[in-house]
């Protein structure tokens, strides 16, 4: 009941946050942070409980026919995650009103956000795959809103709808994947699915199943290829770059994975998979953050090679892995948060992100400062912050694998170039000589500067007593590796180990990356990445997606009434010939008797008829239909039905009345000559096929039922003798009444459509 | 003996219609041919009318064919006259052997009109 | 005449077909109708009784031959007033249509946009 | 003998008749039309629930058993499409009253409403295919001359390239009707679907199934069927098309729903890969075309024909999931649509275009239009927690259980696509800069009031979604349970 | 006219009452009401009923003579190879007045065969006719008055 | 095209015409005929007129404008079918009853024929309202303006 | 019925069919649409024809009707045609 409260305040506190905007400007973030402060409160109290065998959880059916369930648990990875979430949901909340304060739009953006943590909060409490999946989207969603926020701003727009179009890209496949994973497990409860890992694993649509959940997992968390979406996605205002794309969005992908490791990992497909493409993203990630100078864009590419390297963990799927991933991830979240709020400070009090414009900082802004540069060292690895100790269990599970050293190697090739990146983002910008544009900048309001620092302060304390977070970060462990997960003991210093050294190395080398990094951006700049990247493929299939829409559209819909009369008329007869071609053959017990007369009033239809089509005349062609009305009413004469003949005739000369009236005004035109040979083809191809069809209907044995019926009692029971018209005014007077009525509105239609008043004002 | 009458009837009737149709290959120019269909409306489907009459003699059959007489009788005439009018009003040519025309005055300065090029070929 | 009428029926609805394929709103409009007798024959071949009396009942007394029929008599009837009203509502459209592009031809009457390609993503 | 069957039909008639005895003006027609969709929809409320509890209902039209008289008969699936039409009529109604002029209102408009109502709700409720024949015209001729209504030319031109077709998918409908004839002997559904399985010539009941589905996809736009849609539904009044949208193509989905699991599940082979291959094309070709539209009625409108790819592919798996997934998709769809078509409306006040170029910047000027558009439009795309998220992945279980892979897939695909779109309008509607700035306000109570309640059942039907996958879910029971259905309409004595 | 009408209505009681409304029996109706008509005048100053018939029935044996007679003479002409009548068009100042006489006039001139009405003048008092058969104008013009004019006129008047 | 003839002819038969088709509506329960060409051929008569005369002569002889025709005949054949409701029968349920005729004889009477009335008054609103719709369409300044 | 009688029948219809092509070539042929009025006028009449003679072999009365409307109703069609030419040949409405 705890995790609902907790959800459903979330999601009010979105919902209210434009109206609070609208009451009070200034107090309305503060005391919206109060919310996820109190959650995060809560949530952490939860902690002993969600440490214990049974975590808290929550059950209330939603759409039991479709497995959608609202179904919340709690175990030690779900309030790791939940208390990033909240936490860092606090000091952003707090920094977005400081850094959005002259917005129009904070509400908004405060809404959004909020929405986008609750429906985060919703992704990693849910224990239903399906709510889950909600979550997720609307996570895609809310993040579309905050990247766009700046929707003036052409930049802003194509980010989000990149942002969204990519994500919701895997969105559908996962939702694919998890439905699969339903289907095979017979469940779609998380914490239920393992029992069915055997048949999700080997099963014979396990491969699907695993492809599209990778799908899903790796757009969202910006692997290699999908990564590009998250660069630009910086468009978005700062707070929400920290929030979304530092500590919480892109994280969903690798929450996702590693909620479905045990189920669904451990295959060779999974270790090949994970591991390759974690590695790439790790070492492009970082390797193409050198490419650029912008703060954001620079830590979004570490991001990048971050997201990778938990992907890679998780690939290697090993207790020590889970491990490293727990730790590494919520290093990772304290650092970048702080990174990129430090960035929005920057930039908040320079008006430039660009690193070449900034430098000296640390006189103006010495809080900033402070939190960038421990920050910074996080990021670095360096003890005794919180990061070393990632790195060190991230190199210890790597080394670790079968095979290791060779990963442990390229894991290593990735922390350099991150040790590398660190020095741009944390201590450049406030080191060396202040520049024009940081001449006038000064630290604005605690708002700004607080958060940042807490968060840097967090990962060095956390560093510093790492036990205080040991019991949950375990606790998350062995929600990925299961209950027997291993031991987890965090301390910065474990002996001399071979860790030990690679980190040393990696800070050495680190460093020569970082000296060398004009040459480096130079080397990138020349490869021209964006023009052959996956980006540059995004681009080609969204204009290739137009021009093909385009073209299909153009074609098919092109505005011609003949085109559209001759596909629909071409796919009848296609769908006509299916049957008859594959079932029926040459009608059999036809009757051939054919007398003079009848032979004679055939004629005379069949010439008629052909004169109303060839003459060029429309007049002509009126008189021929006229000849085809008359004979067809005597076609029913012949057989047996007076009332046709009857109707038939004094609708035959109405219409020719009324076209006469018509044609007063009417040119006299020629008939199109374009394609006669094609019309002509299907014509007779439709009218040929109709015939054959209804030669088997007339070989058919004749069905006498409802004429019997109908003939023995319209006389006692109808009181008629006429049995058409007791048919029409009281067996089935339903059709008539409603036959009339169309008549009565076609005429009203005529009248409306004609009548003296709209001729004036058109004339 | 009735069916004999009938026979008679429909002969007359049938020969008149008959040359009623061939008349309107054969005969030459619009007036022509309308003297062979007011021909066909009074003898043709008068005699085949008759022939019912004659054939099933009840009063409401009786009535039928004298109603459907009259009609013929007071209705054809008047299209008739109409058909002309307008063929005159459109300008359709006279038969070249028609020895007078008196009307010739009275359209000359109507005919050809420029409207009734399409009417008038109707092709 | 039954299997005759079939194959005449379909030469109907090939007219009535190449008719509307004439890039012509009238000769749309004559195809319609051309389309309505077709379909109403088509219905009526239904009728398996061939030389059949009408459905009319004798005044007291059985009828002296097989009747026709009258179910699809009664739908023929049915289709044949609602096809009237259709036409004559077309025929207003053509002619208001024929007023409004001062042709006939369909190639006039569309202003269903090209579609222009998009601006830049 | 539930004579509460014909009310559907016999309101609405009778109101559009004595609507047009009325004196020519706005007030008491529109107070006569209100209270008539009003009425409709009570009672459809009160049929659903009828039928909810007591099972199929059945009206002999005269007191004629079938086959020999009409029969009216409704399951789950009539009623709660008479309850949606008159809903939707009901709030097209308010919608004209905020959004026609005087002179609109005071003509043959809400008369022609109501007449195509009658139409509508006699479609849903008959169970003689001819008798549907006959109010689909009703219902056609009354679509004709709302749209040609003001005789401009764009409406001209829309409403001919819309008969021409209609009329040739009448002719069609015919044809299919006499092979049936000759087959079966009746046009009573329930009769001819007892005999159809038993008769000696199979094949002219699969022909006669091929040219119902075109006939049937002609009137639900379902590709190649389609092109008089994108061709019409952007030149009439707003409402007008929100009243298409709702009503028209639904009533060709819905015979399809009703005819082909009653008549022809036994021959699954060929009729059921043809419908889903229209399904997924009608899918692809309507999402492409939105893709390329810049105009926001038309998009919409080729919106309309990948969502009835959706619902024929619900039909063209023919399960239980399947089919129940497409009825609760159709039920959201329609609300979406409607939605959306109402707050084009209102933007096209607001802004006096519906060209996308010429829009821009409402999220800061018209932010309740935004929220009023996004709501429908995320639901649309199945985002949560909106109608569409259950609808959309209902339907995609059923076809993945179904193994249809390629359903599935381009299910997936085209969603994806269609969220798409709709952000693409959002981006240009409400985020770009505008050439100039829209100002004034949104619109009248009775323009936003249809939008606002349209947006709170998305909302509720995504929060709340159970009751209607129930309802769906007895409703296609009903579709597949064929006996019931042919019991209740031939009486004890079959 | 109206005594025609009355005509009717006795043949009508007559066969009404006898419950036999068989054609036979509406024609002994018809006869007897004809003869009590002859001696009884409904109107008074109307000219006897019984006379005006005579002129009726000599009427339709004039026009029946006419008819037969062209009829076999167009037969001819269609039937046989060659057109060889010479059609002309004339002029006919008529002596009918009401609008009645003028249109019957011209429907008995269009039945029969050989002879068309084409135009009536706006006066209404010239009638263009039609000629198959008729050698000369002079000819023409009194068959006109004789054969069909004046019987008609002497029915009507 | 006022041709005097033509008046005449129009003026003499149109009694009979109308006449005619009100046989044709009634005995259309018995014989070929019924509603829908009852009211088609009262249309044709009274298009016959409209030829020979004009449109506001025939306006004036039917008097009632014909959408409200159609609508009458609408709620004629509507209360036709709901009649039955009120003594708890079906729609559209027939119901019959024979009347002695003052000569011997009687006459059957239903609502079936109401019905037909219904059907006869929409049909001739119907057609009238294409033709006074077409025709007056046709007279630049011809026509009032009817309140619908 | 005997059966000269039917064949007789038979005939007359075959006849009147024959006469109605010969008609129809008149309308096929033209040249002038004031022609292919007359011609059309001339089908209906045969067709009245027609009908009655298919009255009296199938004795059926009713069909009568049928005759008596169409020559009602077919010199109408022929007579708004004819006025609409009057009209259009004169230019003017
Ligand atoms: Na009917
Ligand atoms: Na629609």
């Amino acid at each position: 009941m705890a995790l609902l409260a907790i959800l459903l305040s979330s999601l009010v506190t979105a919902a209210l946050a434009p109206l609070l905007v609208r009451v009070s400007r200034r107090g309305a973030s503060v005391s919206l942070s109060l919310v996820p402060l109190s959650l995060t409160v809560w949530l952490a109290s939860l902690v002993p409980e969600a440490l214990s065998g049974t975590p808290p959880s929550f059950h209330a059916a939603w759409v039991p026919e479709l497995d959608v369930a609202l179904t919340l648990r709690a175990d030690g990875l779900s309030l790791l995650m939940a208390l990033l979430i909240t936490g860092l949901g606090t000091l952003i909340v707090l920094y977005a009103g400081a850094y959005l304060q002259d917005s129009p739009r904070l509400g908004s953006f405060l809404g959004w956000l909020l929405l986008f943590m609750a429906s985060m909060l919703g992704l990693v409490l849910a224990d239903n795959a399906l709510l889950l999946f909600a979550c997720w989207e609307l996570t895609s969603v809310s993040s579309f809103f905050l990247i766009g926020h700046d929707s003036e701003q052409e930049e802003a727009r194509q980010a989000a709808l990149r942002a969204l179009v990519v994500t919701a890209l895997g969105g559908q496949a996962l939702l694919l994947g998890l439905l699969l994973m339903g289907w095979v497990a017979g469940t779609l409860t998380l914490s239920e699915l393992h029992a069915a890992g055997p048949a999700l694993r080997e099963g014979p649509l396990s491969l699907a199943i695993l492809l599209l959940v990778l799908g899903g997992a790796f757009t969202k968390s910006a692997q290699v290829p999908f990564h590009f979406w998250l660069p630009s996605a910086m468009a978005a205002p700062t707070p929400a770059s920290a929030y979304l794309h530092a500590a919480t969005l892109v994280k969903a992908g690798v929450y996702l994975l590693a909620r479905l490791s045990p189920v669904l990992g451990g295959t060779p497909v999974w270790t090949g998979a994970l591991i390759t493409v974690g590695l790439v993203t790790m070492v492009g990630g970082a390797l193409l953050s050198f490419g650029h100078t912008d703060l954001k864009r620079v830590l979004a590419y570490a991001t990048v090679s971050v997201l990778g390297t938990l992907v890679l963990l998780l690939g290697l799927g090993t207790p020590g892995a889970a491990q490293a991933l727990v730790v590494f991830l919520t290093a990772h979240a304290l650092y970048k948060g702080a990174l990129f709020l430090v960035t929005g400070a920057v930039d908040h009090a320079t008006g430039t992100r660009e690193l070449p414009q900034l430098g000296g900082l640390r006189q103006a802004m010495p809080f900033t400062a402070s939190a960038a540069g421990l920050a910074a060292l996080s990021m670095a690895g360096l003890p005794p912050l919180f990061g070393f100790i990632g790195k060190e269990l991230v190199y210890g599970a790597s080394r670790h694998e079968p095979g290791g050293w060779g990963l442990a190697m390229g894991t290593a090739v990735g922390f350099v170039l991150l040790v590398g990146a660190a020095p741009r983002v944390g201590l450049r910008p406030f080191l060396g000589p202040r520049s024009e544009a940081t001449r006038n900048a000064h630290e604005a309001s605690p708002s700004l500067w607080g958060p940042p620092l807490v968060l840097a302060v967090c990962g060095g304390v956390l560093g510093l007593a790492p036990g205080w977070a040991e019991p949950l970060l375990a606790g998350a462990a062995r929600a990925i590796s299961g209950p027997d997960g291993g031991h987890l003991e965090l301390t910065l210093w474990h002996g001399l180990t071979p860790e030990v050294g690679l980190s040393a190395a990696s800070l050495v080398l680190g460093g020569a990356v970082f000296a060398l990094r004009e040459p480096l951006r130079g080397a990138l700049e020349t490869l021209h990445l964006e023009r052959w990247g996956p980006s540059r493929l995004y681009g080609l299939s969204l204009s290739g997606l137009r021009r093909l829409a385009d073209f299909a559209t153009g074609r098919l819909q092109n505005g011609s009434l003949y085109r559209y009369t001759f596909i629909t008329v071409a796919a009848v007869a296609g769908l006509l010939a299916l049957p008859l071609m594959l079932r029926l053959g040459i009608p059999e017990g036809l009757k051939r008797t054919l007398h003079f007369h009848e032979a004679a009033v055939l004629a005379l239809l069949v010439l008629a008829t052909g004169l109303a089509v060839m003459t060029r005349s429309v007049l002509t062609a009126l008189m021929a239909l006229s000849v085809v009305g008359l004979t067809e009413s005597f076609v029913y004469v012949l057989l047996g039905a007076p009332d046709l003949a009857l109707t038939q005739v004094v609708v035959q000369t109405l219409t020719v009345i009324l076209f006469a009236l018509i044609f007063s005004r009417f040119p006299v035109q020629p008939s199109g000559g374009r394609s006669r040979r094609r019309d002509a083809a299907l014509s007779l191809a439709a009218g040929g096929l109709i015939s054959w069809t209804l030669l088997h209907a007339s070989a058919a044995p004749p069905q006498t039922r409802l004429a019997e019926a109908y003939t023995s009692r319209s006389g006692p029971e109808a009181h008629g003798r006429n049995v058409v018209n007791t048919i029409l005014v009281d067996f089935r007077a339903l059709d008539t009444l409603g036959e009339t009525t169309v008549l009565a509105t076609a005429s009203l239609g005529v009248y409306l459509l004609f009548r003296p008043s709209r001729r004036k004002r058109q004339t | 003996m009735r069916e004999i009458i009938t026979a008679v009837f429909l002969v007359v009737g049938t020969l008149a219609m008959l040359l009623a149709g061939l008349g309107m290959v054969r005969l030459p120019d619009l007036f022509l041919r309308l003297q062979a269909t007011a021909k066909a409306a009074t003898v043709g489907v008068g005699g085949l009318l008759c022939a019912a009459a004659v054939d099933m003699g009840s009063l409401s059959v009786v009535t039928h064919v004298l109603l459907t007489v009259l009609f013929l009788f007071a209705i054809t005439p008047v299209a008739t006259l109409l058909i002309a009018r307008a063929a005159f009003h459109i300008g359709v040519p006279l038969w070249e052997k028609t020895r007078e025309n008196d009307l010739a005055e009275k359209y000359k300065s109507k005919t050809p009109h420029s409207r009734a090029g399409p009417l008038l070929d109707g092709k | 005449m039954e299997t005759g009428l079939i194959l005449v029926v379909g030469m109907l609805y090939a007219a009535a077909i190449y008719s509307m394929l004439r890039r012509s709103t009238v000769r749309l409009a004559l195809g319609l109708v051309l389309l309505g007798s077709a379909t109403n024959l088509a219905l009526f071949t239904t009728n398996k009784v061939t030389r059949s009396l009408p459905p009319l009942l004798p005044k007291g007394g059985a009828p002296v031959g097989p009747l026709a029929d009258p179910v699809p008599q009664s739908f023929i009837l049915t289709a044949i007033v609602i096809n009237f009203g259709m036409l004559a509502l077309l025929l207003v459209l053509v002619h208001l249509a024929e007023r409004t592009v001062g042709s006939d031809e369909m190639k006039h009457l569309n202003t269903e946009v090209p579609p222009p390609s998009a601006p830049g993503e | 003998m539930k004579n509460v069957l014909i009310l559907p039909v016999l309101i609405p008639l009778a109101a559009a008749a004595i609507g047009l005895l009325l004196p020519s003006r706005a007030g008491p027609r529109r107070a006569l039309a209100l209270a008539a969709t009003a009425a409709l929809t009570a009672v459809a409320a009160g049929l659903l629930h009828t039928v909810w509890r007591e099972g199929v209902q059945v009206l002999r039209v005269g007191g004629w058993e079938a086959p020999v008289g009409i029969t009216l008969a409704a399951d789950l699936l009539s009623a709660m499409m008479v309850l949606l039409s008159g809903t939707m009529g009901l709030l097209c109604v308010v919608y004209s009253a905020g959004s026609l002029e005087e002179r609109q209102e005071a003509g043959a408009h809400y008369p022609l409403v109501l007449v195509m109502l009658a139409g509508v709700c006699g479609s849903f409720l008959t169970a003689d295919l001819f008798n549907l024949f006959v109010w689909f015209e009703l219902m056609l001729v009354a679509s004709f001359v709302l749209l040609a209504l003001e005789a401009e030319r764009e409406r001209l031109e829309a409403c001919l390239k819309y008969m021409t077709l209609s009329l040739l998918g009448s002719a069609l409908f015919l044809i299919a009707l006499a092979l049936l004839y000759a087959v079966g002997g009746s046009l009573n559904l329930a009769d001819l679907a007892m005999r159809l399985p038993g008769t000696k010539q199979p094949p002219l009941a699969t022909a006669a199934a091929m040219l119902l589905l075109a006939v049937f996809g002609l009137k639900a736009a379902a590709f190649p069927f389609s092109f008089w849609l994108p061709a019409s539904y952007h030149t009439p009044p707003v409402v007008v098309t929100a009243l298409f949208s709702a009503l028209l193509t639904k009533v060709g989905v819905y015979a399809l729903f009703r005819t082909f699991p009653l008549l022809f599940s036994g021959d699954p082979g060929l009729t059921q890969p043809v419908i889903l291959g229209m399904a997924v094309l009608s899918m692809l070709v309507g999402v492409t075309g939105a893709v390329v539209q810049y105009d926001l009625r038309r998009l919409l409108s080729f919106e309309i024909i990948s969502q009835v790819g959706y619902l024929l592919a619900g039909l063209g798996l023919s399960t239980r999931a399947a089919l129940a997934a497409a009825i609760a998709y159709w039920v959201h769809y329609v609300c979406a649509k409607s939605a959306l078509f109402f707050v084009t409306g209102a933007l096209e006040r607001v802004t006096g275009t519906h060209h996308l170029g010429k829009m821009g910047g409402l999220s800061r000027t018209h932010p309740l239009l935004g929220l009023l558009f996004l709501v429908p439009a995320l639901s649309l795309a199945g985002m949560p927690p909106f109608s569409g998220f259950f609808a959309k992945m209902a339907l995609l279980r059923a076809a993945l259980r179904a193994e249809m892979w390629g359903v599935a897939g381009v299910g997936a695909a085209v969603g994806l696509l269609t969220l798409y779109i709709l952000i693409k309008v959002w981006r240009e509607v409400f985020w770009k800069t505008p050439p100039q700035e829209a100002q004034g306000p949104s619109g009248p109570a009775a323009m936003l009031g249809p939008c606002v309640v349209l947006a709170l059942l998305m909302v509720g039907l995504g929060l709340g979604a159970r009751p209607l996958f129930v309802l769906s879910d007895a409703a296609a029971g009903q579709l597949l349970d064929r006996d019931t259905y042919i019991h209740a309409v031939l009486g004890g004595d079959t | 006219m109206s005594s025609f009408l009355w005509n009717l209505v006795l043949a009508f009681l007559w066969a009404a009452v006898q419950d036999d409304m068989s054609l036979g029996n509406l024609a002994i109706g018809f006869v007897l009401g004809l003869l009590l008509l002859s001696f009884v005048t409904p109107e008074p100053g109307a000219s006897p009923y019984a006379r005006k018939l005579v002129d009726i029935l000599k009427l339709l044996g004039l026009f029946l003579r006419e008819v037969l007679s062209t009829n076999w003479r167009l037969a001819r002409e269609i039937a046989t190879p060659g057109i060889k009548s010479q059609p002309a068009i004339y002029a006919f100042e008529t002596e009918a007045r009401t609008d009645l006489e003028v249109t019957l006039l011209l429907l008995i001139i269009n039945f029969t065969p050989g002879s068309l009405g084409l135009e009536l003048s706006e006066d209404g008092k010239v009638l263009y006719v039609h000629n198959m058969f008729t050698t000369t104008r002079e000819e023409f013009i009194r068959n006109m008055r004789e054969n069909v004019e004046r019987p008609l006129l002497r029915v009507l008047r | 095209m006022n041709s005097v003839v033509l008046r005449t002819v129009t003026r003499q038969m149109t009694p009979v015409l109308l006449q005619l088709s009100l046989v044709l509506l009634v005995r259309g329960h018995n014989a070929p005929g019924g509603g829908f060409v009852g009211g088609l051929m009262t249309s044709a008569a009274l298009i016959l007129y409209l030829i020979a005369y004009d449109v506001q002569t025939v306006r004036r002889l039917v008097r009632v404008p014909p959408v409200r025709l159609m609508a009458l005949g609408i709620l004629v054949a509507l209360g036709s079918a709901t009649l039955p409701l009120a003594t708890g029968k079906p729609f559209l349920r027939a119901a019959w009853t024979k009347l002695p005729l003052p000569w011997g004889g009687e006459l059957s009477l239903g609502t079936p024929m109401l019905f037909d009335v219904g059907v006869y008054l929409v049909v001739v609103g119907a057609t009238l309202g294409f033709i006074f719709a077409l025709e007056e369409g046709e007279v630049p300044e011809g026509g009032h303006k009817e309140d619908i | 019925m005997s059966g000269w009688f039917e064949g007789l029948l038979h005939g007359v219809l075959t006849a009147l069919g024959v006469s109605s092509l010969l008609t129809l070539c008149r309308l096929i042929l033209g040249p002038t649409l004031p022609d292919r009025v007359v011609a059309l006028d001339l089908i209906s009449l045969q067709l009245v024809g027609s009908i009655a003679v298919y009255a009296v072999l199938t004795r059926e009365p009713g069909l009568l009707n049928v005759a008596l409307v169409l020559a009602i109703i077919s010199s109408l069609g022929t007579i708004a045609i004819s006025r609409y030419l009057f009209h259009s040949g004169k230019g003017e409405p």
